[in-house]
């Protein structure tokens, strides 16, 4: 069993192939999803509680002030102390709530996470599942999240929860649209939809640089909208704490609430790993096509890194957005995505087409 | 045509007051020389109220234990929400006549609204203002306070 | 089961419903409570309901002396304590026609427009929280805490001062008062950019605000609303203009003024506001005359029996003090015409036919304190 | 307008007003029923013009209550103070003028809830701070509550 942190391929295979000589191929395939399983739901509470944690700091940086300091050094711990204490909160049962939908609504959520990050390549080798239509996977999967937000406003039995996922309805709807356009765009550029192809695709140069303009709107129309998509601020209209006091989850609490924290906080995650995929080049390292010297010592730092540091560059920009900016109203919301984002979209990708078929791009 | 060129200015116009404000965020999120915190209860030692902060009404003492305080109740009559109870005692002066000396100067902490009419109002200048700000007790009558010390007497001058 | 208190007496459409803003929520800065009736988002009437921090203050007056009065008017409108005072205090010093020092005018402009600043700051960062920028909050009260430091050093509150007594003040202010003051002068013109930056210039903002919440001057007037919100519907309603006190007359400043009405102008009357409140501290801040700080005043105040009343310029508008003696220590009758109260009857008509987005806005704009409005 | 010209006007108008002598502004006792229609006239006529009512307070005088009008013309800069009387304790009752000026509503919802003044024609007469079931008028002179007031 060989372990290289440049490349993972080869330990995945390597335990693939350990399971399928020691099980029958049944029981393999059941170890390999629990494996895959645990890994998942280890990674994804850890970072969870780590953005949580960022977040705070870069606010408290941005607002002038230090931020979580007591709990362990710097207050790093700071957020596992909170999710110890919203798990021991009681969970409030609302009379007339529809007790179904309520309970399963933060658990769509939840899931739909999951689903998401299934599909993004980490490093090299390094994915659960590497479709060939893996884009398209994530955009049908990641807007299936309206549906927990939806009946969880409409379940809770109160008039601003519902308020909330309606608002939230209309604007993941539209802005859906934004963001598949934006990707399509790339897609023309790359001409493939499975991650790991586009990922090599851009180890001559990454596909912002690439691409030209149309590749740099692309990339900010999607930053704008996929925020949006995930309702965070400026974009936050289905939470709207000082007009709907907590939106879609004003009525929930204790662990499920932590829930809807987590989720949105994963949905910054997987936004900023897919911008990062698709236009910074994933886990590429930085190359410059023909600076063979230059790329070797880009090469050195592990792919992880690069994933990791192009990932969490993206949250900042998206954490700066929401800590600068006032909130839109429901209808500038609209207005910004179908008069602007989406017609210079619609442009945007002719002009890609034009480039790909003259073959101008790099 | 008109409304073309307003469609992209409009953008342009956007985007530039939207990259002023990042433009300030960002600053302030890389200068942490800026943040203004102060970590209380770690500077507890440095932490210095100015001279005139208004932490509580005392009654300040001297070295033998004598206070200013005649118990003339000015600043009980001037205490708009009663947070002062003057209680008197007569005692046999040397030459057989009888004199009120203040016995016990009450001051309700919880009640008091600072506002400094008793310290302003009083004519022997007995009262001060105290520096002390951490008033958390765990008990309510703790809060109420007697200003003159057990044994003290007054200052001889402000007798006469 | 308790039936509702105060049914809003509306009748219910078709699709109209009805929520509780308040009076816990975010946005009602205090305990305001408002009853909205809505159509999907758009608010078709709305009916403020109050008393939930009534204290009953024009009632307490009834038995204070008048130096004590001034430890309840600073709790009304809380975050311009001073100015309140300074109503109280000239009211007592004119029913007398006690001649106050020219040093204590000096000290109480220049003290009330530090007050209207910081009011005007914390307006600005709880506007800025209302319209979703939560950092606008951050960066008002850092700056408001430079000005309470002053006022901490110079006599010990942060909040509710009671510094002002009928008849002077209550004590000289600090050696370091100038300098400090001229320190924040410069501070604040560096940072005052800053706001427009984040807030002022920015396109969600004015898109927010532009032609969202209007007001005629006619319905302004009718309404009573005045202060900053009056102002900006073209409304000349300063008293620091029409009726000057204190040093005023003695200042050039600028009345503030827009004609557009909205949520933006209101916005800039308070921006320009500050701007002027420097200005005016420039002024004087160099030329407090030396001097007494106090009139010589009896122990005992007594106004002679009659009516008196008086006008100054809150930061959240017109505050008028007004009392009815009949020669005791105590007033016969005491009422606080407070700027709150009035806006607030305004905020119905405002917000009609607007979103609930836009409500929140309008109320900002307004900037009350529920206190005032409850006293 | 000055202070002897506005006193012309005003009994001009109201006959019966009586005037009263103080040192800031002009001030009126005015009949009950009168006030509405005065007041209509002085927010009309152009040489009055009184736009602003900036105080619309309550008095218990013990043998009657006062309703205290200040207002001000914003164009002409004058002030105006007008009081009227109403004897009866049980059913206190005065014309409303918040159709002249809207500010009066709120304000007169406040005295109806302090003072137990009632205004005729008020579209929406309720308790303004004080619950609906609030027994009695805080500001009233003879009001006791041995709770809520606390006898230093």
């Amino acid at each position: 069993m060989s372990f290289s942190i440049y490349d993972f391929t080869a330990f995945n295979q390597a335990i693939d192939k350990a399971l399928f000589d020691n099980c029958s191929p049944f029981w393999a395939t059941v170890w390999e999803l629990t494996i895959i399983g645990l890994v998942f739901l280890i990674a994804y509470a850890l970072m969870g509680l780590f953005l949580v944690y960022a977040e705070r700091k870069v606010c408290a940086f941005i607002q002038n002030r230090v931020g979580p300091n007591r709990v362990g050094p710097y207050g790093f711990f700071q957020t596992i102390a909170d999710f110890i204490k919203l798990m021991l909160k009681e969970l409030i049962t609302i009379k007339n709530a529809d007790k179904v939908l309520f309970n399963i609504a933060p658990f769509i959520v939840i899931i739909v996470n999951f689903m998401a990050i299934a599909a993004i390549p980490f490093a090299k080798g390094l994915h659960a599942i590497d479709f060939d239509i893996g884009i398209l996977y994530v955009v049908a999967v990641s807007s299936l999240s309206v549906v927990g937000v939806l009946l969880a406003g409409w379940s809770s039995n109160s008039k601003f929860s519902l308020i909330g996922a309606m608002r939230s309805g209309a604007q993941i709807v539209s802005y859906e649209l934004s963001v598949s356009l934006s990707l399509i765009t790339m897609i023309i550029l790359a001409g493939t939809m499975q991650f790991s192809a586009i990922v090599e695709g851009q180890a001559d140069g990454w596909f912002i640089f690439k691409g030209h303009i149309p590749a740099i709107i692309a990339f900010v129309v999607y930053l704008i909208a996929s925020t949006a998509e995930i309702n965070r601020g400026p974009f936050d209209l289905a939470e709207a704490e000082s007009e709907l006091t907590a939106g879609f989850h004003t009525e929930y609490s204790g662990i499920k609430f932590a829930f809807f924290y987590l989720s949105e906080f994963m949905n910054m995650f997987i936004v900023a790993s897919i911008a990062a995929t698709l236009f910074l080049g994933g886990w590429m390292p930085f190359h410059i096509g023909g600076w063979t010297g230059f790329n070797n010592v880009m090469d050195f730092i592990p792919p992880i890194v690069w994933y990791i540091g192009k990932t969490f560059f993206l949250i900042w920009v998206i954490m700066l957005f929401k800590w600068t900016f006032p909130r839109l109203r429901i209808d500038q919301l609209l207005t910004l995505e179908w008069k602007y984002l989406l017609p210079i979209n619609l442009v945007n990708i002719l002009i890609m087409a034009f480039i790909v078929l003259m073959g101008w791009h790099f | 045509m008109n409304s073309f060129f307003k469609y992209f200015s409009d953008i342009f116009r956007a985007v530039t007051s939207l990259l002023k404000g990042m433009s300030v965020t960002a600053g302030y999120f890389f200068s942490p020389g800026q943040i203004v915190t102060q970590q209380y209860p770690e500077n507890r030692k440095t932490l210095k109220m100015f001279d005139r902060f208004k932490g509580e009404v005392i009654m300040p003492h001297n070295g033998q234990n004598q206070h200013r305080c005649t118990g003339c109740a000015i600043c009980e009559t001037n205490c708009p929400n009663g947070s002062i109870e003057i209680i008197q005692a007569k005692v046999d002066m040397p030459d057989g006549k009888k004199k009120r000396i203040i016995d016990k100067h009450i001051y309700h902490l919880s009640m008091c609204t600072f506002c400094g009419l008793c310290i302003k109002s009083c004519p022997s200048n007995a009262l001060a203002w105290g520096q002390e700000f951490e008033h958390a007790v765990f008990d309510r009558t703790k809060l109420t306070k007697i200003l003159n010390q057990p044994g003290s007497s007054i200052i001889k001058d402000i007798a006469e | 089961m308790k039936e509702v208190i105060n049914p809003p007496a509306v009748n219910i459409e078709e699709g109209e419903y009805h929520i509780n803003m308040g009076p816990q929520h975010p946005s009602t800065h205090g305990v305001l409570r408002l009853v909205l009736s809505l159509q999907g988002e758009t608010v078709k009437s709305l009916q403020p309901h109050c008393g939930y921090i009534h204290r009953g203050i024009e009632k307490m007056c009834e038995k204070d002396t008048y130096p004590q009065i001034i430890h309840l008017t600073d709790r009304m409108d809380y975050l311009s304590a001073h100015i309140n005072n300074h109503a109280v205090c000239l009211l007592v010093e004119n029913a007398l026609e006690v001649d106050v020092p020219e040093r204590v005018k000096y000290i109480r402009t220049i003290l009330d427009e530090l007050t209207r600043i910081a009011s005007h700051q914390l307006w600005w960062c709880s506007f800025g929280m209302d319209m979703g920028g939560q950092t606008c909050y951050f960066y008002g009260l850092r700056d408001r805490e430079k000005i309470l430091d002053i006022f901490e050093e110079s006599f010990g509150s942060r909040l509710l001062h009671s510094y002002y007594t009928p008849g002077g003040l209550m004590m000289d202010i600090h050696p370091n008062f100038q300098k400090r003051t001229k320190d924040f002068i410069k501070y604040f013109r560096k940072k005052i950019k800053d706001y427009d930056y984040i807030l002022t210039g920015n396109i969600i903002m004015q898109e927010r605000t532009k032609g969202i919440g209007y007001i005629s001057k006619e319905d302004v007037i009718s309404y009573g609303v005045t202060g900053p919100t009056g102002r900006g519907s073209g409304f000349s309603c300063d008293v620091r203009k029409h009726h000057p006190y204190a040093a005023y007359d003695k200042v050039d400043f600028r009345e503030a003024l827009e004609t557009a009405g909205d949520t933006f102008a209101r916005y800039m009357v308070r921006m320009h506001e500050m701007r002027e409140s420097l200005k005016i501290i420039e002024q004087l801040i160099d030329n407090i005359p030396a001097g007494d700080f106090s009139a010589k005043m009896k122990a005992v105040i007594k106004l002679p029996a009659g009516e008196y009343y008086q006008r100054v310029e809150a930061a959240r508008g017109e505050y008028g003090v007004y009392v009815v003696s009949d020669g005791n220590k105590s007033p016969y009758r005491m009422k606080f015409r407070s700027p709150n109260f009035s806006n607030l009857s305004a905020l119905d008509h405002m917000s009609r036919g607007y979103k609930i987005a836009d409500l929140i806005a309008i109320g900002g704009s307004l900037d009350y304190v529920i206190p005032d409005i409850d006293r | 307008m000055d202070k002897a010209a506005l006193k012309e006007r005003i009994l001009g108008l109201v006959p019966e007003a009586e005037f009263q002598e103080n040192k800031q502004f002009p001030m009126f006792v005015i009949p009950p029923d009168k006030m509405h229609a005065l007041a209509v006239r002085l927010k009309e006529d152009t040489d009055l013009s009184f736009d602003y009512l900036f105080c619309l307070s309550g008095v218990d005088m013990l043998k009657y209550f006062e309703v205290v009008y200040h207002m001000e013309s914003t164009t002409l800069q004058h002030q105006l103070v007008l009081k009227v009387r109403t004897a009866d304790r049980e059913n206190a009752a005065v014309d409303t003028v918040c159709d002249i000026w809207r500010t009066a509503e709120l304000h007169e919802r406040e005295v109806y809830d302090l003072l137990g003044v009632k205004f005729n024609s008020h579209p929406d007469l309720r308790r303004f701070f004080l619950e609906e079931n609030w027994k009695g008028h805080p500001l009233r002179k003879d009001y006791v509550d041995e709770v809520n007031i606390v006898e230093l």
